[in-house]
């Protein structure tokens, strides 16, 4: 049987190193294509674990704990899915933002290419070894496209995720040392038993360090100072990326780790803190979306106010009964995808009306409701998943969270998710009426090309789409 | 194992004096030494595939690279201050 | 401020200092013994030493994504925007005593590196020695004046620098046509490996140096 | 405590220092010295807990070779972004640390 596993690793380091030695032209022809291949090769593997439920794979044919093995169940398809879908259609934005900046475009597709590898790789990987060595891929990848445009802003914003994604991934990489020296492993497969049959207390520190790690890399509060500076600082299509998915993968392994590896040691306590931290998240970043001058800005504080409701997730899962833990469950990957597919929107559109006003200040936009209603039209469909309002994606994951707060009586979770959700429906209705004033006769405005609004369309109404057919979704992931 | 602690303790001492030395260029130049130690390091840990690496890329490579930044450094500041 | 910021982020680095070796001092034996699986499994792996079997065969995938981070960190050097001087740049110190040193040392250290590659299947060494070895050879004709600071690289220089990678991961996929992605068989595994390396060596070798060669002129001009 | 552990302790410390140093000097180069230094204490615990019953473990120096080319990889982009950072504003700082008389750098 054809396994899509190894190919959906293999496709981006291809076109990535080939896209570097042929240049931007053909190399951004080529990632279309291959991107296009990449997305069946992700729906492929998709079928084959509902049908078949989880898969595994060893490189090299030896197997671990010698060998490194892939590992695909219904998490890591559903992550593969969201970011192949994301990635298509900011392809074609990409294309059209890019569009005089030969140079910028000559090193963004190489960059996307090894960023994309590294979250295939990430999502795939069953060996927390390997999982360190895609962390620094994608994180250097991650800072090589913020500081692509260069100016002393997204330098600087550069350097400091530079810095604090080497701090995470050092935090991480002497967890796995620790559990090497241990357990003399450093598989999933073969770590899991060993630490439902006997942790010691280097264990617990170990899974401390790797979290902590990668809590600085998903921009947690209060470790989101980098986010917002390098989310609104980097080009469009970039921002959109990094927004939408990259803090995505170190969320992902935190799920992994927390609900698999290291389910046998976890506390209800650490689940309460971390939902603590989630909720500062999301009051802290909604304020500060609201107080932001500069589009982008605001649009990067609503990534880490958002980031808080996945956070939700461990308290309202942890320690609870089956039933509440599987509602809070699938509502936090819920939440992951809706997200992501709003989140790649709303960063989109926002630098399409850049790029059509040729301001980058939230007062600058008036007019953009007649000017570009199409784009508008897509930051507000992304702006109700946002909001969390039916019948979007949104919707679904903060009404399965809300369930979940609800039937274990959490109640204090629920004011924070009503009280963000607040906010979050004022920054968003902030832009909006922005857009809706009329402009002033003197201001210049640029004709944009069909490239640079459709994609975001297409990828808002995903995420109201979502809200109908999130079932299916949550079907994948009950496959595994 | 005198041997052992020897080593260790000027391991230690090279990277507090390398982290917290005024002077930019001398720091450099203890990272480099540090790097040069930890290359002895290895060896005593029966790793001679990394000793040579960090003999290599650890002190010589990042060491040059360093190096050349504290350079460049000095040749900004006297443009800066004539 | 600041000071409070230095005193509590030094008391917390000590104390999870010390809970970090007390804790190392007290670990039970390790259930996996990883050591005794590859002492088993060497003789199939196409190579003598232990450390190369691991590196390019047991767990060659992440090498293979190690090559890609490190092509990844020159490419996002080069992606930086800046305006390379237009005269190229050579240390204005380079004196006719190196030139000479260097004009004899090169090729021999294109001889070590050579050695140190073949060496590796037997004993320490390998790719990743001998591409320094070369990066050195590069930076040392830099510093002699001999070797000017690399601009934007041409095409040919691209190629070079991809080899490695480009023949890593053809090597994975040609493999999988009978198998899984980068299993050898074992009568070709010894060649396979030396050609990886091989051509891993020439571009860990302009990688390394091109870090040197593009950074040491890659001043923003005003 | 064989010798491996006392390298392993080593690289405890040296791991604690690099991570005061990263967070604490507000120059750039110190903060990449800084995190070197830690890479090298994590590479020798991830060694010196592996080989604490004396006998050599190809798989964590295998993973050593691999860090520390990812740790040069590292660095090197880093000092790209913090050359680029001198030649705007004239010092390898970032803005927020700016302030702070009693740092000790040049």
């Amino acid at each position: 049987m054809f396994d899509p596993m190894p190919w959906l690793i293999l496709s981006p380091l291809i076109w990535a190193t080939l896209a570097f030695v042929h240049g931007p032209g053909r190399g951004g022809r080529l990632a279309v294509a291959c991107l296009i291949l990449q997305l069946s090769l992700a729906a492929i593997l998709a079928q084959q674990v509902i049908a078949g439920g989880v898969r595994m794979y060893a490189v090299g044919g030896w197997g671990a704990p010698l060998g490194i093995d892939l590992m695909a169940d219904g998490l890591s398809t559903v992550m593969l899915l969201l970011t192949q879908t994301i990635v298509l259609p900011l392809a074609f934005y990409a294309r059209a933002y890019f569009v005089g900046h030969a140079n910028s475009l000559r090193y963004f597709w190489p960059l996307t290419g090894y960023l994309l590898a590294a979250m295939n790789a990430l999502f795939l990987s069953s060996d927390v070894f390997n999982i360190y060595v895609t962390l620094e891929l994608l994180g250097l990848a991650a800072v090589g496209l913020v500081a692509l445009v260069g100016g002393a802003g997204p330098i600087t914003a550069a350097m400091r995720y530079l810095l604090a994604t080497l701090l995470g991934s050092s935090a991480y990489l002497l967890g796995v040392a620790l559990l090497y020296g241990v357990y003399g492993s450093v598989s999933l497969v073969a770590l899991k038993p060993l630490i439902a049959a006997d942790a010691p207390a280097t264990v617990s520190l170990a899974a401390a360090l790797m979290l902590l790690g990668l809590m600085l890399k998903t921009a947690l509060f209060p470790f989101h100072f980098w986010l917002p500076p390098a989310h609104g600082g980097a080009p469009a299509p970039v921002s959109a990326l990094l927004s939408a998915l990259v803090i995505k993968a170190s969320f992902y392994l935190i799920l992994r780790l927390w609900f698999d590896l290291f389910a046998p040691i976890v506390s209800i306590t650490a689940a309460q803190l971390l939902g603590a931290l989630g909720a500062g998240a999301i009051l802290w970043g909604s304020f500060l979306a609201l107080r932001q001058t500069h589009l982008k800005m605001l649009v990067a504080y609503s990534t880490v106010a958002q980031v808080g409701y996945l956070f939700l997730l461990f308290p309202l899962a942890t320690g609870m009964s089956a039933e509440v833990a599987e509602s809070a469950w699938q509502g936090g990957v819920l939440q992951v995808v809706a997200h992501g597919l709003a989140k790649a929107a709303m960063f989109a559109a926002a630098g399409a009306m850049i790029t059509a006003t040729g301001r980058d200040e939230i007062s600058g936009i008036a007019g953009v409701a007649t000017r570009i209603p199409l784009t508008l039209f897509a930051f507000a469909l992304a702006g109700v998943t946002i909001m969390g309002l039916p019948p979007s994606g949104g919707f679904a994951a903060k009404w399965l969270l809300l369930g979940a707060a609800l039937a274990s009586e959490q109640w204090w979770w629920i004011v924070v998710m009503v009280v963000g959700g607040l906010l979050s429906a004022a920054y968003v209705f902030k832009v909006l009426r922005q857009a809706f004033l009329p402009v002033e006769e003197t201001a210049s405005f640029q004709l944009l090309p069909r490239m640079l609004e459709w994609p975001i369309l297409l990828l808002a109404l995903a995420s109201l789409v979502l809200g109908l057919v999130g079932i299916e979704v949550l079907s994948l992931l009950g496959a595994a | 194992m005198i041997f052992d602690l020897l080593l260790v303790a000027a391991l230690l001492w090279s990277a507090v004096q390398a982290l917290t030395t005024p002077d930019l260029f001398r720091a450099v130049v203890l990272f480099i030494i540090f790097g040069l130690l930890m290359a002895l390091a290895w060896a005593r840990l029966d790793a001679p595939d990394i000793a040579l690496a960090e003999a290599a890329i650890g002190a010589g490579l990042t060491g040059a690279l360093l190096l050349d930044a504290v350079a460049h450094l000095h040749k900004k500041r006297r443009e800066q201050s004539p | 401020m600041r000071t409070l910021l230095n005193v509590t982020v030094l008391f917390l680095a000590s104390a999870f200092g010390l809970a970090l070796g007390w804790l190392i001092l007290d670990l039970p034996v390790a259930a996996v013994r990883l050591p005794e699986q590859v002492t088993a499994q060497l003789e199939m792996s196409g190579v003598v030493h232990p450390v190369t079997a691991v590196l390019l065969n047991f767990r060659g995938y992440d090498t293979l994504l190690e090559i890609a981070v490190l092509l990844l960190a020159l490419l996002g050097i080069l992606a930086l925007p800046r305006h390379v001087s237009d005269h190229q740049h050579r240390p204005s110190s380079a004196n006719p005593v190196l030139q000479t040193l260097t004009r004899v040392l090169a090729p021999l250290m294109l001889l070590v590196a050579g050695y140190v590659l073949w060496a590796g299947a037997h004993r320490p060494g390998g790719a990743f020695q001998a591409g320094a070895v070369l990066a050195g050879a590069g930076v040392l004709l830099h510093l002699a004046g001999l070797l000017p600071a690399w601009a934007t690289p041409g095409r040919t220089l691209r190629a070079g620098l991809a080899v490695g990678l480009l023949v890593f991961i053809a090597v994975a996929v040609a493999l999988m046509a009978q198998g899984t992605l980068l299993q050898y068989p074992l009568s070709w595994a010894g060649a396979l490996i030396l050609m990886i390396e091989a051509s891993l060596t020439l571009s860990l070798g302009l990688i390394l140096a091109g870090l040197y060669l593009v950074l040491t002129d890659s001043g923003v001009q005003k | 405590m064989s010798s491996a552990l006392v390298y392993a302790l080593t690289g405890a410390a040296l791991f604690v220092l690099g991570m005061a140093g990263l967070i604490l000097q507000p120059h750039l180069l110190r903060k990449i010295l800084a995190f070197n230094i830690m890479g090298s204490g994590i590479f020798l615990m991830l060694v010196g807990v592996a080989q604490r019953a004396g006998t050599p473990d190809p798989v964590p120096q295998a993973m050593v070779l691999t860090g520390i080319v990812v740790a040069i990889a590292a660095t090197a982009l880093a000092l790209a972004l913090a050359r680029q950072l001198l030649d705007m504003n004239g010092e390898m700082r970032l803005p927020e640390e700016k302030t702070g008389k009693d740092r000790l750098d040049v």
